[in-house]
């Protein structure tokens, strides 16, 4: 099996399924002979033509809107916003207009747009270049969302996504793009959406993240190991719907329960996992769910790793359930 | 800007009293279509009154009339029944000429069991994917940059359907019909703009919407040709969309029509205009009407007689009260249908949030059976 | 003292605030002669002029990004946003642009603009004249968020966001923008931003809500009191910074919470406060807080009475803790 | 459309040559005011080169150069101190000219305690108020309607102080040009719109941004005068943006001047164009550099001479190390300051995350002194 990074992972992805269905088509800014930013979409144009990857003007609400009537009419799009934080300008095409196509339209005009973008901090972004904006999405009624971990999830999750008929939102991780390395099986293969994953299994305290936030978690879950605490990590991997059962089996199991999100921490999407968490397993609760978050600051330049959550800090809240 | 405003500029094929005017020339139509263009006209006409009637009522919670801009509606008599309409909430004759059936029309208004839309929307957001009618949306401007993706994609294809899409004059002020008229230009994407200048969006008349001189003018920065239409002269209308249609066939990219027309009601039914327009304005149109612009041209080529209109509007008004008798009394949709269509299937999370909702007391709407 | 409904009070600050500060301004769609359309600024343009009360082209993100403009020049702009669900035109200039202004220059840009616009459900607006997205501009740092949940309230927190410095998202409920009558005082008065208010003292289950759900909580709360159940009601009127202290002592108090919030459920404001109540009383809580909340559809048209909350199901809320 | 073409609509003062071309009067500018502008265009080009070498050293995170477009930057000479300045993150020279410090500069690059905006934002996102240079955000577009509202703000207050709005052709593509030139047309509001046409945005080129034949023609949707000038020309920009304000100033309203140059090197510090564009097509640039014309125009008037070159370029030289010296190795903004700023007031949520965060252990950012 090829070793690859997220990237690379993306990128086989995309041209499999482009192979594989005709429908398929990218667009977006420099995503073509530049092959994107991050280079994820590099070379795609050499093999599948400037028809089916699109160099765009400036403008997130027309790459959304266009993709929107792209898949009215049968096609398969996947446009990229070049940075999370340029998602905005096409709020109102995601949340009022692909969000909503079906419902609105009695089931008559599903819009199986897999929006792709890299978000989240760690690579001296500042606030423009940073954020982490899965909360407005998940909050949106008829958009799923789904962030992949590592190489081999993030195609198995890519494929998934390209091939069933609703919106999602596809959030790459960007700080470990090329950090996070592995195996990764040539040809198909997917990882069911809505299906959480138990990453190392545990019995005091659940810890739960996703994304980037991942591997932030198995580092403060390293450091509790080596003081004898035994932590089980779950990789939510699908936001929207999530895996409820999972995680609430895990918390019956341990009786605590941290949550790292990269996020502000205000409304964030831990709130909910929390507020979740306590409405179905108070009875076993034997601490307060605990949230280590990003601050209720914009992200900042120079104090970044300030900012993020780190391996530290996961430590400090696993003890602080501990010691409650 | 005025609306209904004398321009040089403004393509004509019949003036007022139902002439040819000098230099131009009907396009080849046939008599039957001629009359079925009229008849569209007309159901737009009758149907309005009636609706606003119920309104008025209590029985519909909301309307929108198109009084005055009915012959905008019959661009798509020159587009093949294979292109995508992409409308906005007034358009309703698009959507009659294409065979709506008054039937799922009105059940639409109700919001109820028979409503193809499932009791999803407010009044006038239809949707009718078997006619390449697309589900409405209320944020204005929103479906702009859908036809243009429309278009590219069945450019990409290499089919060679064409979108048109409908929108009244304050949508160009909106950042969607940019993004939308800039992405049609750069991909020649085979798409319509129609836009109707109608004069108001809600209280604000169009020269708040831009110091443009015309908002054809606007094609300019798109690289599209702009046109700039009589909006009540519904053959002029029928000669440019099919000309834009041959253009974007042809692989010539987009065009943008500007149809001066006027909003001759207000805005919807909760709209008052008389708050901020002068109540004389509306009388001034009377002349302008496109139907009865195109009666007199019809009527000089025997095509039409006062017994066929006579007979048009029992026709619809009996239609109408058929249609309505039969769907209007129908029950909401199952409240289980709330959970339906947010997603292709039903996740846990809704699941459990039905199963609440279904075993709590029903409520009664305070609006329904009235 | 007079008796006004909400849209009166409103119209009362603005009215009084532009009297009082020339800097004050309004902008937006249809709100010159016509007023608005709920009329809310009915007026102003023949007291102030139309250099004061301008009507713009359709275009939030215009209304937004010029009145940012204006607040770094120094006025005081106080634009109204036609409906709440047609704010996300306008998103990235209040999420990336508004609220980010004072942090990103380092205090040298405050922005303090008072966005004002009508939300949520109850009259037969389907999902485009219906929504609640409070949620979103919580989660942003750097915006506060403010409901008025009657006419008094309206006046005073309406006058205090436009004398603070910080840029508000001022929603206003309107289902019973005409439905809330009350007294108010003429003259000027504020409410301070920050701190919530208890409605109704009482000591078995805590009832906390917001803006029009105040009143459906009342209802409830009203129905449990004839079954001799004593609910405190908490109005918490500023979301963001909200008051956790007078929220978590009362649940201190009485053992037990149930949040009311109309919009979806998933991800929602009432998530955090959950969230926060239960790592702040968790030793005080005698069941899980409940959350009554909108379904994680698109708003609908025919149902909405069946998707919003109503108080026979506040009531069976309440009694759900109770049994716990 | 290609980034410097010959185009008989072109307005130019000077030829490549330095030469006043036929038809054309140079601006009646005083001439240490010439020598200032020159000044501060070989301020630009030194302080780009040096900041790039720290750059590929390692000590910056990230920068981006302007080299071919110092030009642009000037149009600021053409206005009032007083007037403000609504920048994208490429025109640093209208800072410098209005008298922004290399240390402060320098220490916005590094985010550092010296920093004006306390390490707020990345390199190059600059915010001086005390010269009226509105604080830089990376979202394309934003700035511009945020400059027709200062505009509109300045009218309503019967103050004569102008907006100049600078951003690249790409910016044209976003709804936000749009509703911000939109509004400035309605609101004939004093702002200038200097859109610096470099060819590029990242891998991207002008002729995919739209189908328009010019950036200038799109002017004529907006109801403003359109003009296209030499953007490598600085007496042209001079000249276009003088009438533009005074035209402003006078109640006219808004301008568009599309200034046609040359993006030479990459995006940013982290591009690599030889991916997506000719490595030759950057040295087809080099006749047209608009410091070289300049100074040959200036050396024609005697105001430049080879020596003043070699001074300028040694003080500039010498002023960024003593400035680098000064400021390059101060420590990171207080970790305290991480939560000002926010709001005016620090909130109960916010102080309770800063004590929380100050109980913890201090982290070592992996970038920071290397
Ligand atoms: C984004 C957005 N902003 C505001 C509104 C409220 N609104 C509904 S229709 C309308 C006026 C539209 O005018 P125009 O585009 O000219 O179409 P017309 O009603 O004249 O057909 C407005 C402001 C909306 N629906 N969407
Ligand atoms: C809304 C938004 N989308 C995408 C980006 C990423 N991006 C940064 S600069 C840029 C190109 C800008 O080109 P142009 O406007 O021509 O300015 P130039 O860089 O040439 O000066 C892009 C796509 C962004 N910053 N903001
Ligand atoms: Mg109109
Ligand atoms: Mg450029």
């Amino acid at each position: 099996m090829p070793t690859m990074n997220i990237i690379q992972a993306v990128n086989d992805a995309l041209r499999l399924e482009m192979r594989r269905d005709p429908r398929v088509v990218i667009l977006g800014e420099d995503v073509a002979k530049f092959g994107g930013v991050f280079r994820a979409t590099s070379g795609l144009v050499d093999e599948f033509g400037p028809d089916r990857v699109m160099d765009t003007p400036l403008a997130e609400a027309g790459i959304i809107g266009a993709a929107i009537g792209m898949a009215l009419y049968g096609l398969r799009p996947v446009p990229e916003i070049q940075f999370a934080d340029f998602i905005f300008p096409a709020f109102d095409q995601i949340v009022n207009e692909l969000a909503k196509f079906r419902y609105r339209s009695g089931g008559q005009y599903p819009a199986p747009v897999v929006i792709r973008t890299p978000y989240g901090g760690g690579i001296r972004g500042g606030h423009y270049h940073s954020q982490s904006p899965e909360a407005l999405f998940i909050h949106t009624p008829g958009l799923k969302v789904v962030v992949p971990s590592d190489p081999y999830e993030a195609k198995g999750l890519l494929l998934s996504c390209i091939r069933q008929n609703d919106p999602v939102l596809f959030l790459e991780p960007k700080r470990i793009y090329r950090a996070s390395k592995g195996e990764v099986p040539e040809g198909d293969y997917t990882i069911p959406l809505g299906k959480a994953r138990v990453v190392r299994e545990g019995t005091q305290v659940t810890v739960i993240a996703w994304g980037s936030m991942l591997h932030t978690a198995l580092e403060g879950v390293d450091k509790a190991a080596e003081l004898g605490i035994s932590c089980e990590v779950i990789d939510l991997r699908t936001l929207m719907p999530f895996d409820v059962e999972t995680m609430v089996e895990s918390v019956k199991k341990t009786g605590r329960a941290v949550i790292v999100q990269e996020a502000p921490r205000t409304c964030g999407f831990a709130a909910e996992l929390s507020a979740t968490i306590s409405e179905r397993a108070m009875a076993w609760l034997e601490a307060p769910v605990e949230r280590l978050c990003g601050f209720d600051t914009p992200f900042p330049y120079t104090l970044e790793h300030e900012y993020m959550p780190n391996g530290d800090r996961v430590l400090s809240t696993i003890q602080k359930t501990l010691d409650w | 800007m005025v609306a209904i405003a004398k321009n040089d500029e403004l393509k004509r094929v019949i003036d007022e009293e139902g002439n040819v005017v000098k230099g131009a020339r009907p396009p080849d139509i046939a008599d039957e279509e001629l009359r079925k263009i009229y008849r569209t006209l007309v159901q737009v006409r009758v149907v309005d009154e009636r609706m606003m009637r119920l309104q008025r009522q209590g029985r519909l919670g909301f309307y929108m009339q198109s009084t005055g801009e009915e012959a905008t509606h019959l661009a798509v008599a020159a587009l093949r029944p294979s292109d995508w309409v992409f409308p906005s909430y007034r358009e309703p004759g698009a959507a009659f000429y294409r065979g709506y059936e008054l039937e799922q029309f009105i059940a639409q208004l109700y919001g109820n069991a028979a409503d193809p839309i499932k009791g999803r929307q407010m009044p006038v957001h239809h949707s009718m994917n078997w006619i390449n009618y697309v589900s409405i949306s209320s944020p204005v401007g929103t479906q702009i940059p859908q036809a243009t993706g429309m278009a590219m994609a069945a450019k990409i294809q290499g089919k060679d359907d064409v979108a048109i899409v409908y929108f009244g004059e304050g949508a160009t002020s909106t950042g969607e019909f940019h993004v939308g008229a800039n992405f049609a230009g750069v991909f020649k994407a085979p798409v319509i703009f129609l836009c109707r200048n109608n004069g108001w969006a809600i209280s604000t008349s169009a020269d708040r919407q831009t110091a443009a001189k015309t908002f054809a003018s606007k094609a300019v920065g798109y690289g599209m040709p702009g046109i700039r239409v009589d909006g009540n002269d519904v053959l002029a209308l029928y000669q440019a969309t099919a000309d834009a249609a041959e253009r974007a066939r042809a692989g010539d990219g987009p065009t943008f029509i500007e149809a001066l027309t006027y909003r001759v009601h207000g805005h919807s039914s909760s709209d008052d205009p008389s708050v901020y327009r002068d109540p004389d304005e509306p009388k001034r149109w009377q002349q302008a009407d496109p139907l009865a612009r195109f009666q007199r041209y019809l009527g000089k080529k025997k095509l039409w007689t006062p017994e066929w209109e006579e007979a048009l509007r029992t026709e619809f008004d009996q239609a109408i009260t058929v249609a309505h008798d039969k769907v209007a009394n129908l029950p909401p949709p199952d409240v289980e249908t709330l959970f339906d269509d947010v997603f292709e299937e039903l996740p846990s999370h809704l699941r459990e949030q039905k199963e609440w909702l279904m075993a709590q007391p029903r409520t009664k709407s305070p609006h329904y059976f009235h």
